[in-house]
């Protein structure tokens, strides 16, 4: 028997993997196709104090072995999550990350109060959109304004604290280190890579909002490179994402440093990706006869 | 209710200049598919999104698509052949076409006639407009045809049936004979068009509309359109829609 | 008749299409392929002021779409270049572009200074190059050193100057602002962005240095919103690149402001491929009713 | 000289679990090739990188290679069918194994025995031994005995000839036999293990290297290998080898 649990910030996770926030919406149209119990977490779509309608369409541009996606936050906020959808998600046997987001330091920390209240496991602060004008990226690309951010949020949070990071950065590093040193739980890392498409017929952006940020397979070696350098430079559990595509996917990361994964945009490829992703990690885990999950995380021999 | 499923395609013809008609063996999803749905398909392992493509026809345990070759996943799904297995999600959107009603005028351009004529065979006394670019893309004349009362035909360029749009068609069908119903699908300013002369003749007006897909069934709300209401709010196509009363939704261009 | 030529920094080049530094070698090997004088202009391979060796084996790793490299400036030194490689280049009826690198601003100066007296056409000054342990990236990602470095090198340098700018930082603009204001006279952009790779079996990096720089087509949505952002935010010409595999693409990075387009790692796959992006600019300026390449660049319509 | 060509597939079988054996119609790359150069082969769209495989034989118009699957690349290969076409660049590499020599040691580990076929045919009074992992995956072993001498195998898990690596066997011949040449393709410790061999007896030793490759003709230098001198040097496998005499190269694991 392998144990394929793994523990972030003092909660346990039956397995290692997760969906990305923005990419399972709020878990009800993926559960009509499988048991949402098998996941080891899900972090749902990125929500505000206030409902939000996101950017105009199009939102959504395909580029090689990636997207890019101006989304832009759209949600209904938080008091219908917590009334409409929780009750939903909490049928299963798995835990909640509520992906939150705001304009100002105060609204942060005014949705985060709010959400650490309700009955979910984990907070995870996205300082990360590229598609919202004030907030988001704007926060997460500067140490200070991040360390003043996740400081003023910890003071109210009363649930484990994620901090999720830009990799639009010189410096991942610095940014890791300021959040762990404001009180961060954990990091969750990467959110997606600010990008542009151009239709060459219309000679217009294919995104609405010009720019859109980019995931997929694509920048899976880039996030692998972010999570091995955060790793190193904090003492903080870390989430990896970006491109997870396969069970192997997960492993690298895991051999990276990150204590677990979360699945995106495959997930629009392929619905049960995060299903045979935990198979591929079991599977691994197995051939190579190690017994815990745990122990491939950080397990690089690097050179 | 939707499902994942492995179909096999049965044929997969080319049918025009850049039109395709693939019947796809997938009882499953053909068991509850209804007119105005679709399913999205994996192309290949190098595209990382699915393409949605309307249920053109159904008969329970087959449906029929009928695409255009348009760029990577198109041309993809032009070279399966009989037997070759297709991954496919659906049958996706709860916005549908009516059935079971009659006297309903179905107004179709380019790719936009598909949905419709599954729409027509649940429905009785059709009539149909289909406009075209060119008669080198005329498709799918035959089968509306032999399920309408009437039919007209429009091409850009005057090649086959009246010179134009769809406009002046259907203002003729309009003037002669009366329909309880208009459904529309292609591109936005006919469903424009076409949703102002329902409104003229207050004739109930369903649209079937495209946005840009990722997920296809509602989870990542990429496929925003804009809905009509006080403040400015976004329905989503493929779970909303596709099938929209005309009146809810903002046609931009 | 379309006129396919482009203006870099006062130098007419006869169409846009370049091929990438350190992807061309000193373009000997794909003489044998096609007439050297039909590209705009050849980057040569990165040189320094002494031979150097590079990083050792394995240097290459495959990703989704790309590749990361750690060649890590592995050439035969200034001196060697101007002997053996100038005459060899001379022979054809295109541009040189000498890209230089060096471990101190120094180093930089000398090897400007002797580049620049040489018969070549524009030095490119290489602060990007993530795959050297003193210089290159350590030098692209600040704007005061960028700027310090432009500054000291503008001094000795008798060529056009292009600077070339690396994708790993926060803010480009800022980069591009320092290097303008400095006395750079083009941009070129975008290096590669720091990556790594592992091998789940043996658990180890697959590349000896651990990280590289990711190339190829994945990188191209990101090119085109840096140099997008970059053209928005100078005056300065620019030289486009990552990932461009097809006419369609250097149409792409053009619209979004690049002034020539340099192929990289597509050329592994598709050595022709800077003759078949030559072919589809000129087939699209045809086909849209262009009369001059240089109508299309910065022509993006965005929202 | 090299140049790229369509090739056309003639043929392309599983010759044992893993290896397959590909005959290409390439007459301007075969025309020209020698025993121990290489072709940098396309597979499909969606990789990057071209994969190297060795020239394992070559009648003028046509070569042969024989491969193993063993990831997207070669697994890609493996789907190929007679008629298909193939994007190659070749022939490459300059550092070729000697030819028109007698009394020639071909030690071949794995799909290292490919180029020594080629090597065997281009030369006088071969002799070989090769070393496959198990029987199951023992591959050119009827080439190679119609072509040679004397042949010995052995196989990792004693299930065909020795038991154990080629160092018995090669010994073995040695001792038997005068060679004024050895030529050896295949896993690092093996080409170390026979260099060593070579050294001792003082026979010249060719042996042909790997190293993950990009361009495939010099113009990257992503094919490093450390070359032995007094400062620290490399050469590039794709051009100045894959054959080099084995006191040149540091064959560091
Ligand atoms: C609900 C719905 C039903 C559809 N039904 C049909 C049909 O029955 N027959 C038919 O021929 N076409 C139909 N389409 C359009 C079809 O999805 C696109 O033509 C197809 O996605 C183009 O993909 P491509 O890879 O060939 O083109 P590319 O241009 O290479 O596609 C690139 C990207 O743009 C998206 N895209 C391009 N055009 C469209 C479009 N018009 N609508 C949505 N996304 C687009 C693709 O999905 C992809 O993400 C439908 C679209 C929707 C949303
Ligand atoms: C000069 C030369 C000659 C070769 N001749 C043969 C031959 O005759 N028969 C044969 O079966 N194999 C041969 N190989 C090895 C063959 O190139 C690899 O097995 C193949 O590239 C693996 O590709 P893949 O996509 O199947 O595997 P993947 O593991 O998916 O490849 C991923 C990446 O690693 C590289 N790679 C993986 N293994 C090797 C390797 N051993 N050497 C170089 N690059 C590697 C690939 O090129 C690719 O870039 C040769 C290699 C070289 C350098
Ligand atoms: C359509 C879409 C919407 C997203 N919305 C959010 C969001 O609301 N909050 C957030 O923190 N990240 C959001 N993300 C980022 C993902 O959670 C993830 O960090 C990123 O996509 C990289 O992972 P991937 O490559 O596996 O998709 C979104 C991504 C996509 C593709
Ligand atoms: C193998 C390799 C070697 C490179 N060497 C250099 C170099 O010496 N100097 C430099 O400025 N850029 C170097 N680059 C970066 C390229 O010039 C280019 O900026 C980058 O690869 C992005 O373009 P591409 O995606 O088309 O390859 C190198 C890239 C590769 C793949
Ligand atoms: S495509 Fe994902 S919500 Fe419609
Ligand atoms: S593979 Fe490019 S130099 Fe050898």
């Amino acid at each position: 028997m392998i144990d394929m649990s793994v523990e972030i910030a003092g909660v346990k996770l039956k397995n290692p993997v997760l969906t990305a926030s923005g990419t399972f919406g709020f878990g009800r149209e993926y559960a009509e196709l499988y048991d949402l119990s098998k996941l080891g977490a899900i972090a749902v779509k990125g929500l505000t104090s206030e409902p939000r309608n996101g950017n105009p369409p199009p939102r959504i541009a395909e580029t090689p072995m990636g997207m890019i996606n101006s989304v832009g936050l759209q949600n209904p906020g938080i008091k219908s999550f917590i009334e409409n959808e929780i009750p939903f998600l909490r049928k299963f046997d798995t835990k909640i990350i509520a992906n939150v987001s705001g304009n100002t330091v105060s609204d942060y920390v005014s949705i985060t109060e709010i959400a650490s209240s309700s009955d979910i496991d984990f907070i995870e602060l996205n300082i990360s959109c590229p598609n919202v004008k004030a907030g988001g990226m704007a926060f997460g690309t500067g140490a200070a304004s991040v360390g003043n951010l996740v400081a003023e949020v910890r003071k109210v949070c009363k649930k484990p604290l994620i901090v999720k990071l830009s990799p639009n950065v010189t410096d991942i590093c610095e940014i890791a280190r300021a959040a762990e040193a404001s009180g961060a739980d954990a990091l969750s890392l990467i959110n997606t890579i600010l990008a542009m498409k151009i239709d060459i017929n219309t000679r217009r952006p294919v995104l609405k909002n010009n720019v859109g940020g980019l995931s997929g397979r694509a920048v899976f070696p880039i996030a692998v490179r972010m999570i091995w350098q955060v790793k190193n430079c904090v003492n903080l559990p870390v989430i990896g994402m970006g491109g997870v595509s396969t069970g192997a996917d997960a492993v690298e990361m895991m051999l990276a440093g990150a204590d677990a994964v979360a699945v995106g945009s495959v997930m629009f490829s392929d619905p049960y990706t995060p299903i045979k992703v935990i198979d591929g990690i079991h599977g691994y885990l197995e051939k190579h006869g190690f017994n815990k999950a745990s122990d491939i995380i950080g397990a690089v021999n690097v050179y | 209710m939707y499902i994942q499923e492995d179909g096999t395609v049965l044929s997969n013809i080319k049918i025009s200049e850049t039109y395709y008609d693939m019947t796809v063996y997938s009882p499953k999803i053909a068991g509850c598919a209804k007119p105005g749905q679709f399913v999205n398909i994996k192309c290949g392992d190098d595209l990382l999104l699915r393409r949605p493509i309307s249920i053109c026809d159904c008969d329970g345990e087959n449906f029929r698509l009928v695409y255009e070759n348009r760029g990577a996943g198109t041309s993809m799904l032009t070279r399966l052949i009989t037997g070759d297995n297709l991954d496919i999600l659906g049958p996706l959107g709860n916005g549908v076409f009516p059935t079971g009603v009659s006297r309903v005028l179905l107004v179709g351009g380019g790719c936009g006639a598909a949905p419709l004529l599954f729409a027509a065979k649940k429905n009785n006394e059709c009539s149909a407009v289909l406009g075209f670019r060119t008669c080198k893309n005329a498709v799918l004349t035959d089968d509306f045809y032999s399920v309408c009362e009437n039919l007209l035909i429009a091409t850009d360029d005057g090649t086959m049936g009246a010179s134009g749009t769809v406009e002046r068609p259907v203002n003729l069908l309009l003037e002669k004979h009366k329909f309880s119903y208009i459904f529309a699908c292609g591109p936005r300013p006919m469903l424009k068009a076409v949703s102002i002369i329902a409104k003229r003749h207050s004739i109930p007006c369903y649209i079937s509309t495209e946005e840009r897909m990722a997920c296809g069934v509602g989870a990542c709300l990429c496929c925003a359109i804009k809905t009509k209401s006080d403040k400015e709010t976004y329905s989503h196509v493929c779970k909303d829609g596709p099938v929209f009363e005309a009146g809810q939704i903002v046609l931009e261009d």
